[in-house]
């Protein structure tokens, strides 16, 4: 037999990656973190933290509560803003290997458009994934992602405001994902990100004070995979646009599993959390999953469910 | 030196005083390259999921040139299943993690610490003990059978003086209280771990007796690395992540 | 101190229980399999497994799948039917203590009308739970519970076909929840169910089959704990509508989790799977809880969230 | 009996064949009230919610008065963690669950086992041994290396016939090919429990040579008591639990 090189590019549009694992974001900063912990170079990219056009301080401690197999988080987009993460971030994670995808978050339109029109320009910036679906905002955020009129505003106007591939991502707290991703993948974006957080909420049952200092935040780990898994399905049979898989995703058979739904790639989010390594671990297994199977290119995975 | 990921070794898990065990772990050469007032991430705790996140834990001593003690005290489910750990256990670690204390390079250290608060702080005096220099520990707890290792600091040759909420050992009544007595005899650092209430009151007697202060902070963490944000908190000077900005911060900064 | 005894009385509407705690729709059958395993004297009330004008087979198997903290099912509402379930289940129901609600379950609004008729004459029914969020049929089900105007149309119709208490069931994979709460609680009816399951998936990343039969099933268990608690939380404080908490309860702490978010009861679900006595245990711890408060009635537990 | 719910202490553990592991436990008094095909669900198998399933084991011998054994092969991440349980931990047990075996009431018994699909036939063929029964049991399994219990099984007296895929012990070959040279020797009824396919073919037989036959199903499950509908089959007289209307069905109703 021979030995033929596995191919383990994915396709996201216009966005080619070299590996199908990426960091999700809001959980991985912006690399430099985990520089001494993680081989990135081997992962295929770097989502960054969501990035606003101005910094934020985000929400009040705590932010961080513990739930079954999972957690909450109200971090709120704390980030250092557009010009600090140019001048601070970029040009590290321009170094680090993997492809640099700039997370967006903005509370109007022109906000969208304006951090496009930047990071259009930028240098070193390979995709932009436009955040329409934090729980954890006031404005902009959520509000935005789970209309689908809107969400396709906001795709048309960063797709229109920049050159890059640009990813929408999506939240999984709508009735009906799909209308969302059918809005969204008609104005031509190079792919859909599913899933962020599900809204959710823990309250201290001894003293009765909520578990988050802002009540409500969003809810991620190996808890919502089914969840996240389902989006997957239903939005890869709904458009022909590419679909990332993410949502509890923590090992190479999770990965497996999302692929085989219809994501071409990947992002694990707060498994980092528990295994600074775990999407490299992801990456690894899948590597040598693939093999196994005998296939040519990790595309082939792509949409591999018995119905 | 950067924080590294290993799977350490359980030496022993012992419980010396109510509700508080001594984890030795080995953690390798890499152990005395920690610096007192540093953390570690400990877990995953178990094989399942759940419990999810893993959990942070002040290194509390260097114990010879391999290993690191922690000092647990059990307040919910994680601390629990620490516990009850047998030896040989293997456990992941990340660390060491965050700032450490700055103390100043001469004078008294006056160190205030509060229940398992006083983890760092012996990390610290050891550490300044080794250096000659001299070390007060005040020390706070709810009552005499929460008190650990205080004979051996004092062997060390610190000054530990011991308070004790019920009054079952040492000064009865606060930290604070018997703290307050004793400034003024010209330290002129200190540095506080515990609850809030405490150093947010060791807080004002430094800034009433002049004394630079630092305060080791704790928070929810997710990643104990900077990645996440969970953990900043909204300092005058803006957010700041107790993990990797602290969790010693100047106390002016925080109170 | 005077040992005034404790009010665990439960108002939902014109249904009183004796106690704040459930079992949850399909998760009890109908009571007879826990006899020998729990004291149900002891429950406030036995939900029934949901029942429909006809006999229904239900999906082919795989039925159940585990998940991080919690299962997919997708049992299809198998259940003998109206007839049946008069004969045979309702006799047995009545003579067990707690007061017996019948979760109903319709293709159109005239079978779940229907269902109200025949069960309002039957005799030994405190209450029926109208299930408009099952994931799991093809018709019905979720279809009405998703859109708020269509909710508004079943509750009413079953209002007006029966004198007995009703509950609706609502479901959380909506983009906004308390909008049919809202719409629902309209309809004059006599509580709210927060939450039925989430839609999700999993499928077993070797052989690439999905681990159910119907694809796509119900989530439960402790997993989703953080979105219940939630969804109970905002419909709460939209409605005046007494609302029953379920999702993920499975100790007492949970239980007054809910409370606190504004669950005047809970219903316990999967958690018996684990342990049959699982709803007396949360009842139990309760009462324990309550006791060491020093309240006189479990409602003043109801909605003390410190915000 | 009812089943009931109770913590049991395994008594041991023991590895008996490549990825096979036989655990006792003590249930107390009405372990010989089970009867054979019968199955218990074990579990919570760890202290938090991951795994959240209780998990179904037929069980496998009665083991002294207040026993039972289980024979588990590690599939997955529950048998691996039942695999790896020190004696005298405490297992959550609910039994004995489901229909039982009702063989008639006179002739030789066939018993077709496959793989740990033969948990349960040896409860079965101890139970007719001690009636005084003649018992013959053919045992299918991949390769020598995964049987368990043949000899102690033909020391009780049955008439053991060993099949391997691999001819690695007994007959080289599946079970089915086995029993169909034995068939046809004027037994009247026949026990099967393995994987399904092996069910089918030995249904075919029985039904080609005019034995009755009862075949033990598997389903996942989630309350084992016939509450959650989980584990219906939708057989030709309509859906069927496995849990409560079987695990033991009439193999004409099955196939
Ligand atoms: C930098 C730092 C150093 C620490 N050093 C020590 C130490 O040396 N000795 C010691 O006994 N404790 C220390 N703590 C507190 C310790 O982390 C918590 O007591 C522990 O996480 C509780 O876990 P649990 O599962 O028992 O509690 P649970 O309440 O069940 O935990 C639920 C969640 O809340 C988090 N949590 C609960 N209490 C705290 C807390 N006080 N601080 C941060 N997170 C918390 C847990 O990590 C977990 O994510 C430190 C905390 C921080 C942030
Ligand atoms: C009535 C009955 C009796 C059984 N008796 C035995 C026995 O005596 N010895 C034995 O080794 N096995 C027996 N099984 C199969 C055994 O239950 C599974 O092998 C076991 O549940 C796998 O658990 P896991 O965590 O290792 O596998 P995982 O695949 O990790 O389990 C995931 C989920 O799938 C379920 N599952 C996986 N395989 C099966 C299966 N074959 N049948 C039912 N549920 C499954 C698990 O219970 C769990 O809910 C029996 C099954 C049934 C239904
Ligand atoms: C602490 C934290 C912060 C997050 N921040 C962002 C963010 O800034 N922008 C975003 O689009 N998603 C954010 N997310 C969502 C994740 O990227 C991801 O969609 C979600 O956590 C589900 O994946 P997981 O279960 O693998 O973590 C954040 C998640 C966590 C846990
Ligand atoms: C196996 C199974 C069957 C169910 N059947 C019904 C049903 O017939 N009608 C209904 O309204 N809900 C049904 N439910 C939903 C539960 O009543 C409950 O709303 C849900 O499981 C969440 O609660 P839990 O996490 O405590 O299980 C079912 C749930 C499970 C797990
Ligand atoms: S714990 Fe993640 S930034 Fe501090
Ligand atoms: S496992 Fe629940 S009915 Fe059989």
């Amino acid at each position: 037999m021979v030995d033929l090189e596995l191919d383990m590019r994915a396709r996201i549009g216009r966005l080619e990656l070299a590996k199908p694992v990426m960091t999700a974001s809001g959980t991985f900063g912006f690399g430099e973190e985990y520089r001494s912990l993680v081989d990135l170079g081997a992962l295929g990219a770097i989502v960054t933290k969501g990035i606003s056009l101005r910094p934020r301080a985000g929400n009040p401690a705590p932010r961080i509560a513990e739930t079954p197999c999972g957690m909450l988080n109200a971090v709120g987009l704390e980030n250092p803003g557009l010009e600090a993460f140019l001048r601070d971030k970029l040009p590290g994670l321009r170094e680090m290997g993997p492809a640099v995808v700039v997370n967006i978050l903005g509370d109007t339109l022109e906000d969208y458009a304006a951090l496009a029109r930047a990071l259009d320009g930028a240098g070193g910036v390979d995709a932009l994934e436009v955040n329409i679906s934090c729980p954890n905002v006031e404005r902009g955020g959520l509000a935005f992602g789970t209309d689908p009129a809107l969400a396709a505003e906001v795709a048309a106007a960063v797709r229109e405001s920049t050159r890059l591939p640009v990813l929408v991502k999506l939240t999984p707290d709508v009735t009906d994902i799909a209308a969302v991703a059918r809005a969204v993948a008609a104005t031509g974006v190079d792919g859909l990100v599913c899933i962020n957080t599900l809204r959710g909420m823990a309250i201290d049952p001894l003293s009765g004070r909520p578990r988050l200092g802002k009540v409500i935040g969003g809810l991620s780990g190996p808890a919502i995979r089914p969840v996240a898994l389902r989006a997957v399905f239903e939005v890869a049979r709904e458009v022909d646009t590419a679909v990332v898989g993410v949502g509890g995703i923590g090992c190479w058979q999770d990965a497996v599993e999302f692929l085989r739904a219809g994501a071409v790639a990947v992002q694990v989010g707060c498994a980092t959390f528990r295994d600074p390594s775990a999407a490299v671990m992801v990456l690894r297994g899948l590597e040598d999953f693939l093999k196994g199977l005998g296939v040519r290119s990790c595309s082939q995975l792509v949409g591999a469910v018995e119905l | 030196m950067k924080p590294i990921r290993l799977e350490a070794e359980l030496l022993d898990a012992r419980a010396v005083a109510r509700q508080m065990v001594r984890l030795r772990l080995r953690v390798g050469p890499c152990a005395i390259r920690a610096r007192p007032g540093q953390f570690v991430m400990l877990g995953p705790l178990a094989e399942g999921m759940d419990p999810f996140l893993n959990r942070p834990f002040s290194i509390h001593r260097l114990e010879g040139p391999e290993a690191w003690e922690l000092l647990v005290a059990e307040v919910g489910r994680g601390t629990r299943m620490l516990a009850r750990l047998e030896p040989s256990a293997r456990l992941p670690v990340l660390g060491p993690l965050g700032s450490g204390f700055e103390p100043p390079a001469e004078g008294e250290l006056l160190l205030v610490g509060g229940g398992a608060g006083v983890a760092p702080l012996f990390f610290l005096a050891e550490d300044q003990l080794a250096r000659g220099r001299r070390v007060r520990l005040f020390y706070g707890a709810s009552s005499a059978d929460r008190l650990v290792g205080c004979e051996a600091l004092a062997a060390r040759g610190a000054r530990v003086e011991i308070c004790t909420d019920d009054g079952s050992a040492g000064f009865g009544g606060f930290v604070t209280a018997r703290l307050e007595q004793a400034l003024g005899d010209g330290s002129d650092w200190l540095a506080a771990c515990g609850p809030e209430p405490m150093l947010r009151a060791v807080t004002g007697l430094a800034r009433r007796f002049g004394l630079a202060a630092q305060v080791s902070l704790e928070n929810r963490m997710a990643c104990g690395t900077g990645a996440c944000m969970g953990c900043s908190l909204l300092l005058a000077g803006g957010p700041r992540r107790v993990c990797v900005d602290g969790p010693v911060f100047d106390a002016r900064e925080v109170f």
